[in-house]
């Protein structure tokens, strides 16, 4: 942790600014007379539910509006220049070479058509900051500084040859081919599994450190930001509800707005105690699977009783979504059966009876892809009223109105809306009533949260442990996040590499892990503490691999 | 002027024809387009040809006389001519390509023509005698037809595919359907004709294209301009459209063994309900003369002028229509472009025309593919047209007789059948006159054939394409251009 | 690289039933036409008996599969038999047709694909400018209208009005190169025109779709021009879409062009084919018509490999 | 969008709006413009002006049914090849290739000639061969759309073929179709006018804009205005729906620009 210098000469300063944005109805305001002051080499943490207008204010700190948006007044200050103001070439020399970007989704926003290396090298080269050949041996040399592997080759790889996690690095690299003041970090980790995510949080780190860049760090995970930043900036609405040094603002946040945030880590709930006699509702025994050839479960076995929930976690790529597929029948097991209610599932969704199809519901990860965009709320919901229930008309009305009541929108404003019209938390939210509209005894929730904010998946996760129960509901409960496995399970699966490596009561679990790969899982969950990090890495890198 | 007018030899004459077809071959049995004849008439001589006027005159005969009741005839061959492979003609090359349309397996067109020849034989080396079933005034026109090609002969067979002719061109390269490119035979034992040192004669079946190539000066000779157009032809610098009328008439044959055709009552509705001169008017743009429902042409022999012209009289076809027990008529015609050009919007206008009476004409459009095959001589009532043939009797026996095989209105008239065979025999011209002018009536008044227009044969050529006088039996002078006309 | 090979097995073997069914279907077809090439030849001069004979001459009188597979047989052995019209080998009437079409869709070709990229790419640039929109009209304009029409306009102005080219194109086989151009510009010009507007529009489309991607918003973060985010960022991501319709396109002007070949008299396959139909030569609509097809499905196959050969998610063996 | 009304209009209103029946002769051949004949006259005599309004009707009218039974089977089998996949994906494919492989003019010749070219089957024949091409475009976007979560979520709700594709999949590549639509629809009457010259198309005397095209089409040679009205008539036509089209589509990708 560096200490912060007040009397570093200041790089940005953002004065009043204002920026609109074209929606359905008009232009509406999208950040609303922000300041912002940032110190060469500093490090500034933004953070805000979704929609607060953290990336608006990332992209304007580089002169940038997204389409649809514009800049109606204030001054953004660029070591001396009006970026508000200046030309359009003013501004794309600044881009890339002085100031630099890291999307949030390295995934997505590394062109899939060109290798790695090609693509990092574009900016000094066009901006003739230095030959291909030399940004090339930087580039390697970058690699090497991030820990990626094999860094002399991995930038002839194209992006989709390379994990989440390393492109997530290579961007980071990326970002500092023409050694800028400034680098923008967009919730660079918020895709990542905790494993992954401390050794992208580590590298970021380091780099940022060792050319005393400046950096604006955005993200919506306190814990993160508490390790990135020298001070942090809350945002909500589009304005600045507080600003403070890091160390400050964790110990004594001053708005409820804050404070409401760090609530939300503190989220628990009362265990419930299992039924000995209790029968389970779903199991699987003994289960092999896989696509093709390869083989991406083992011998995988675990139970799932009444009213119950049971997280299952493990790095990406364990098989957790493999084994929902399993259960819900996408997905024939090679070996092993699904046992539903003590009775033998068949293995093909196509041969199973409407009844068992309706009792096993799922929801997914993705609320954007889980929702046909075309369809209404109204008929999302109301298809499994009709199909399972058999209701209609005014039935039918009623029970959608009732499940929209349960997840807390309100029927009259959303019944007809479309998914597109609704935020991340709130398309979760129907995804989770097309599941209970179906009144099933066991539904699959495959990293529900994972992409939403904390604040709304704190809502989300209540609603589920409201839901359940109210229905005597068993919910599986796939994640990577521990903090929401402590929060919601009663009990725990952790897998890797398609095997279950241990099970048991999540209290039990955590507080003596069995299994080497349980306690690393544990180790790696960020916690508020600043020194966190810190602390992790020196210990990792004290232990060879 | 003068100058113009006399023959020159040189040049290559550039010709676009609508017609061409990748079927195309030297067959003389499957001839059955422009291109092909042309072609045929420049690489091949017959026996007779038509000369400028519409007679008749030897070709490879020196000369040709009937013995008296015109049932035998002799034709004496020149002695002077050569193939171009250089062998000489005989008697026996003539017998052998007459012969080729005549046996029991033959496809061709003249079959039924040739029937007649009861026996032919050589009796020397150029001499050819002809035997017939019944006498035959006219016979010597029908070896001026294109299927009658003289080739060479072996073994009293003629290789049916041969180019070897005795015409004045000789074949340089050959592309069905494309083009063909021909060159002038220098030993051409006909004097005064073939002046083209080359000819290049290309399928260009867009009638539009046509008149472009003409326009710009790609080709010199172009048949079938379109007549829509025609006026604006006329206008461009350099280009002359010229015109013959031949025998070419455009019909509407009912059959009359069809109701309600089979009603004479009816016929003569049909008949009267039909605008001629407007059709002449707007579909030929006047290049033609308005037909009276008989296949017999002014410029043919026989033609009898006192037979009233009939013209447009709603009134009166409403008047025949009542006397046939109707007070409407509702009839199909059946048309394609196929049938000829403008022949969809003659029969649309007729239509029009024909509501005045009461008459319904619907109009269906077929596929001009197979036209001839699905629609003509099987629909009761469509479109059609003749080429004509040069006298009344010819013309009479292939379309009209009771056992004609292309009687396309299934007329059977006793009266007009007994005749046809009296005229043939007839030696008397005057009482000949008299036997074909009573069956041009019983034609016009009982047929069943709609002859609303006789058509021009129309083609448009450069200024410096000239000719002498045109002989009017087919187009371009009666498809013998090529080796007749010249480069001024 | 091994699976792409795998691939273009697969495609080639159900290419080759394809161009079975293909042929089969065709004749089938042309055998259910009414009349045949006997009557068809002959024309409105035949009689019965007449067409008869020389059905028999034709072999026309034997049963119709028996004959589909006597060209079949051959076909398989690169025979294609002899056109029953004029005797002549089909084959050697083909070989010549077959070079005029792909030299014409060759010419074509090379000036329409390039120009509609370029102009696609630039509306793409400028989208809803002026230059875009008039892109967009003068290329619908010209698809809006048929070719023969497009053929007149333009025979109208560059050879009757201002004779710069010839409204004939006679091309024979043995001219020299210069000459072929010269002789085939209207008929390519008219060609172009007419598949511009397509490959144009989706051109443009296909770039404006992957605008919105997060790599394009990276690429202007990185602070790259207009002119390369277009090229090199969106391009590359489009070229699936651009490919598989300048192969539709290709295969058109490989196998659509009858009515070009009508107007401007050149020798080309089409016009082949379609008197081959109308006179019912059975053989040669087999042999052109199996040539359409393996053309089609060629490009096709083309079309599908470079779209998996430049698109390195389905090239490289996953990770 | 103007345009598009214009037009509906004036095919729903032709009898009113037009001065002349479609068919009647009412003047010399080849008028010029005057008070008496608006656009002049055409070959037979007949009015210009009121012969494109009804031209409309017929060319429009036509077109539209035309294409949109081509859109209708070709998107549903389009979608249910998708959907299934395995064999009757391959199936269709093959037999779509197989349409695709031969020329469309002669296999519309040999369809209309075998099945009787009346008005009925020729709409049904040239829908027939539009059908290809709309299934491959249908198939190919939704092939994507088939992977989405949302589909799998009605799959496992135990949902039938017919409400997958209609309603799960279709609405999702409708705005792909249509951007088809555009330009499709004009080649429709394109090729209705095409195969009035092989006399297959619209019976005459009924006024389409492709066969006046194509009757007037010689007059242009010569620098006569008269082919350019239906002609022009087409271009407006295809401009203005192809505009609607990208807007239509511009909305769609996200873009705001
Ligand atoms: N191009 C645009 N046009 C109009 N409105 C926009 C546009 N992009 C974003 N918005 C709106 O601006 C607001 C702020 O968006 P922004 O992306 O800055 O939020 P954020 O804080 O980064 O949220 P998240 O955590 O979800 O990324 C949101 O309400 C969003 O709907
Ligand atoms: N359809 C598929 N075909 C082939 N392999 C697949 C497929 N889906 C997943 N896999 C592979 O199976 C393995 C397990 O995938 P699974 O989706 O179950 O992981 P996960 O634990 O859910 O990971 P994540 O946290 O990233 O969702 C991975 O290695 C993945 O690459
Ligand atoms: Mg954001
Ligand atoms: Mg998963």
């Amino acid at each position: 942790m560096k200490t912060v210098g007040k009397d570093r000469p200041p790089l940005l300063t953002i004065r009043d600014l204002r920026i609109e944005g074209k929606s359905t109805n008009g232009w509406t305001r999208l950040v609303d007379g922000v300041d912002l002051d940032l110190a060469r080499g500093e490090v500034l943490g933004l953070i805000g539910e979704s929609g607060a207008g953290k990336s608006t204010l990332g992209l304007a700190a580089m002169g940038f509006t997204r389409d649809g948006c514009r800049i109606t007044s204030g001054s953004i200050g660029f070591d001396g220049i009006d970026l508000a103001r200046c030309g359009e070439h003013v501004r794309r020399d600044f881009r890339g070479k002085r100031i630099a970007y890291v999307a949030q989704s390295a995934a997505a926003s590394f062109n899939p058509a060109h290798k790695l290396i090609d693509q990092h090298c574009e900016a000094p080269v066009v901006k003739k900051v230095m030959p291909r050949a030399k940004a090339e041996a930087e580039a390697v040399e970058l690699y090497r500084k991030m820990r990626l592997p094999q860094p002399e080759g991995i930038g002839f790889r194209y992006p989709h040859q390379v994990s989440g996690g390393q492109l997530q690095r290579a961007m980071t690299a990326m970002a500092m081919a023409c050694k800028p003041d400034l680098i923008i970090f967009d919730e660079p980790t918020t895709a990542l599994d905790v494993t992954t995510q401390i050794e992208v949080l580590a590298s970021i780190r380091d780099i940022v450190e060792q050319f005393g860049t400046a950096a604006i760090y955005i993200s919506h995970d306190l814990a993160v930001v508490a390790q990135m930043a020298d001070r942090i900036m809350v945002l909500k609405n589009g304005r600045t509800v507080e600003t403070a040094e890091t160390r400050t603002m964790l110990s004594a946040p001053q708005e409820e707005y804050t404070k409401s945030l760090w609530a939300v880590r503190s989220l628990e709930r009362p265990r419930q105690e299992r039924g000995t006699g209790a029968r389970p509702v779903m199991s699987l025994k003994n289960v092999d699977a896989g696509y093709g050839a390869a083989k991406v479960l083992e011998d995988v076995s675990f139970d799932i009783h009444c009213g119950q929930t049971v997280a299952v976690v493990g790095e990406s790529g364990s098989g957790k979504s493999t084994a929902a597929r399993v259960i819900s029948g996408i997905l024939k097991p090679s070996r092993g059966e699904v046992l539903f209610e003590g009775r033998k599932l068949p293995a093909d969704y196509l041969s199973r009876s409407r009844e068992d199809l309706r009792h096993v519901q799922m929801i997914y990860q993705m609320p954007d892809t889980a929702l046909n965009p075309r369809q209404s709320i109204r008929d999302i919901i109301g298809r499994p009223v009709e199909f399972y229930l058999g209701l209609k008309g005014r039935e039918k009305e009623q029970r959608i109105r009732a499940l929209l009541e349960q997840i807390e929108l309100d029927p009259a404003i959303y019944m007809d809306r479309r998914p597109t019209e609704l935020s991340g938390g709130q398309k979760q939210r129907i995804g989770i009533a097309r599941a209970l509209a179906a009144e099933p005894k066991f539904i699959i929730c495959d990293e529900v949260t994972s992409a939403l904010d904390q604040l709304v998946a704190a809502g989300i996760l209540a609603l589920l442990a409201r839901v359940q129960k109210e229905r005597d509901l068993a919910l599986m409960f796939i994640t990577h996040d521990l903090a929401t496995v402590k929060a919601v399970a009663d009990e725990v699966v952790v897998m890797q590499h398609g095997r279950v490596v241990e099970t048991g009561a999540v209290e039990t679990v955590f507080a003596n892990p069995a299994h080497a790969y349980t306690t690393h899982l544990l180790q790696s969950v960020p916690e508020m503490d600043p020194d966190w990090l810190t602390r992790r890495t020196m210990s990792n890198r004290a232990v060879p691999a | 002027q003068a100058e113009k007018a006399t023959p020159k030899q040189g040049g290559t004459l550039r010709v676009g024809f609508l017609q061409g077809s990748t079927s195309d071959s030297f067959d003389p049995a499957t001839y059955n387009n422009d291109f092909m004849f042309v072609t045929n008439y420049a690489v091949f001589n017959h026996l007779t040809e038509f000369a400028p006027g519409g007679a008749i005159a030897p070709e490879l005969a020196e000369s040709f006389e009937a013995e008296p009741g015109a049932k035998v005839w002799t034709f004496k061959l020149r002695k002077d001519v050569e193939f171009s492979d250089g062998r000489k003609l005989t008697a026996a090359d003539v017998l052998a390509s007459i012969d080729y349309h005549r046996g029991e397996d033959s496809k061709s067109a003249v079959k039924p023509v040739l029937a007649q020849i009861a026996e032919m034989k050589a009796s020397d080396d150029h001499t050819v005698v002809f035997t017939l079933t019944t006498g035959n005034a006219d016979f010597p026109y029908i070896f001026a037809d294109y299927h009658l090609c003289i080739k060479q002969a072996s073994d009293g067979k003629i290789d049916p595919m041969s180019r070897i002719g005795t015409g004045g061109y000789t074949v340089e390269s050959f592309e069905p359907g494309v083009r063909i490119k021909l060159k002038r035979r220098d030993s051409y034992w006909k004097e005064g004709r073939a002046h083209f040192e080359q000819v290049e004669i290309t399928t260009i079946s867009d009638t539009a294209a046509r008149m472009n190539a003409l326009m710009t000066g790609q080709v010199d000779v172009v048949d079938r301009p379109d007549l829509k157009t025609i006026h604006l032809l006329k206008r461009a610098p350099g280009v002359r459209v010229e015109t013959t009328s031949g025998t070419l008439h455009y019909t509407m044959p009912m059959h009359v063994n069809t109701p309600p055709y089979d009603n004479r009552d009816v016929r003569t509705a049909l008949k009267l309900a039909i605008n001629r001169e407007e059709l002449v008017e707007k579909i030929l743009r006047g290049y033609g003369t308005v037909g009276n429902d008989h296949p017999v042409a002014k410029s043919m022999p026989f033609f009898d002028p006192a037979i009233e012209q009939r013209a447009y009289d709603p009134e009166k076809a409403k008047f025949h229509l009542k006397q046939a027990g109707l007070s409407s008529l509702d009839v199909q015609l059946f048309t394609s472009e196929a049938a000829f050009e403008g022949a969809v919007d003659a029969s649309l206008l007729y239509a029009e025309q024909a509501k005045k009476a009461g008459i319904n004409i619907e109009v269906v459009r077929q596929p001009s593919d197979g036209y001839w095959s699905n629609v003509w001589l099987v629909k009761p009532f469509c479109t059609s047209y003749w080429g004509g043939r040069p006298t009344p009797d010819w013309m009479f026996t292939a379309g009209y007789s009771k056992d004609a095989e292309w009687n396309d209105t299934k007329w059977q008239n006793e009266r007009f059948n007994t005749l046809l065979l009296e005229a043939r025999a007839e030696i008397d011209q005057n009482k000949r006159a008299e036997m074909y002018s009573e069956m041009q009536r019983l034609c016009r008044d009982d047929g069943g054939a709609l002859i609303p227009m006789f058509g021009q044969y129309v083609f448009a050529l450069r200024d410096q394409v000239q000719h002498g006088e045109l002989s009017e039996q087919w187009n371009l002078d009666s498809l013998r251009f090529v080796e007749r006309w010249w480069m001024a | 690289m091994g699976r792409i090979w795998i691939l273009v097995g697969e495609r080639l073997a159900l290419g080759v039933i394809t161009l079975l069914v293909v042929s089969a279907l065709i004749f089938v077809g042309v055998e259910l036409l009414p009349g045949d090439l006997a009557q068809e030849i002959l024309g409105q001069s035949a009689t019965p008996e007449t067409v008869a004979a020389f059905r028999h001459e034709l072999g026309l009188d034997q049963p119709a599969i028996q004959r589909y597979f006597h060209w079949l047989l051959g076909a398989v052995q690169g025979d294609f038999g002899t056109s029953l019209a004029n005797n002549r080998p089909i084959s050697e009437l083909l070989s010549v047709r077959l070079g005029n079409t792909l030299f014409l869709a060759a010419f074509a070709a090379t000036v329409s694909i390039p120009l509609a990229l370029t102009l696609g790419i630039l509306a793409a640039l400028y989208r809803n400018s002026i230059f875009d929109r008039l892109c967009n009209v003068v290329a619908l304009i010209w698809v809006s209208l048929p070719e023969f029409f497009v053929a007149y306009v333009l025979i109208l102005f560059l050879a009757v009005r201002v004779a710069l080219f010839p409204s004939l194109s006679n091309i024979d086989p043995g001219m020299p190169f210069g000459e072929l151009v010269y002789r085939s510009f209207l008929p390519a010009l008219t060609l172009v025109l007419v598949v511009m507007a397509h490959m144009m529009r989706m051109t443009r489309a296909a770039i404006i779709n992957v605008l919105a991607s997060p790599y394009i918003e990276m690429a202007r973060l990185k602070g790259m021009s207009r002119l390369r985010v277009i090229l090199y960022h969106a391009l590359p991501n489009a070229l699936a879409p651009i490919i598989n319709v300048v192969a539709l396109n290709l295969a058109y002007l490989v196998v659509g062009v009858v009515v070009v070949e009508v107007v401007f008299v050149y020798p080309g396959l089409g016009q082949l084919f379609v008197d081959a139909v109308t006179h019912r030569d059975v053989m040669v609509v087999q042999s052109v018509g199996l040539l359409f097809a393996a053309a089609y499905i060629l490009l096709n196959l083309i079309a599908d490999v470079l779209s998996i050969v430049t698109n390195p998610r389905l090239m490289g063996e996953r990770r | 969008m103007a345009v598009i009304l214009l037009v509906a209009i004036i095919a729903i209103l032709a009898p009113v709006i037009a001065p002349y029946g479609e068919t009647a002769v009412v003047g010399e051949q080849y008028e010029p413009w005057s008070s008496q004949f608006l656009l002049g006259t055409d070959n037979l005599g007949r009015d210009m002006f009121s012969r494109l309004i009804y031209g409309t009707r017929n060319t429009v009218g036509l077109a539209l049914l035309t294409t949109a039974i081509a859109f209708t089977v070709g998107s549903l089998l389009g979608i249910v090849a998708a959907v299934v996949g395995g064999m009757t994906d391959r199936l269709l494919s093959r037999i779509i290739d197989v349409i695709m492989a031969i020329p469309s003019l002669i296999l519309a010749l040999m369809l209309l000639t075998i099945v009787g070219a009346s008005i009925a089957s020729m709409v049904l024949v040239i829908a027939l061969i539009y059908v290809a091409p709309v299934f491959r475009l249908a198939r190919a976007s939704a092939q994507s759309v088939v992977v989405m979560d949302y589909i799998q979520a009605a799959r496992l709700r135990g949902e039938g073929l017919g409400w997958l594709v209609v309603r799960e999949v279709l609405p999702n590549i409708a705005s792909t179709l249509v951007a088809e639509f555009g330009l499709r629809f004009c080649f429709v009457f394109l090729f209705i006018a095409a195969l009035s010259f092989l006399g297959l198309g619209i019976q005459p005397p009924t006024a389409d804009w492709g066969s006046m095209l194509k009757e007037n089409a010689t007059l242009i040679s010569f620098g006569d205005i008269t082919p350019l009205l239906p002609a022009a008539a087409i271009a407006v036509l295809t401009v203005s729906i192809n505009f609607v089209v990208d807007w239509m589509l511009h909305r769609s990708s996200g873009l705001k620009d």
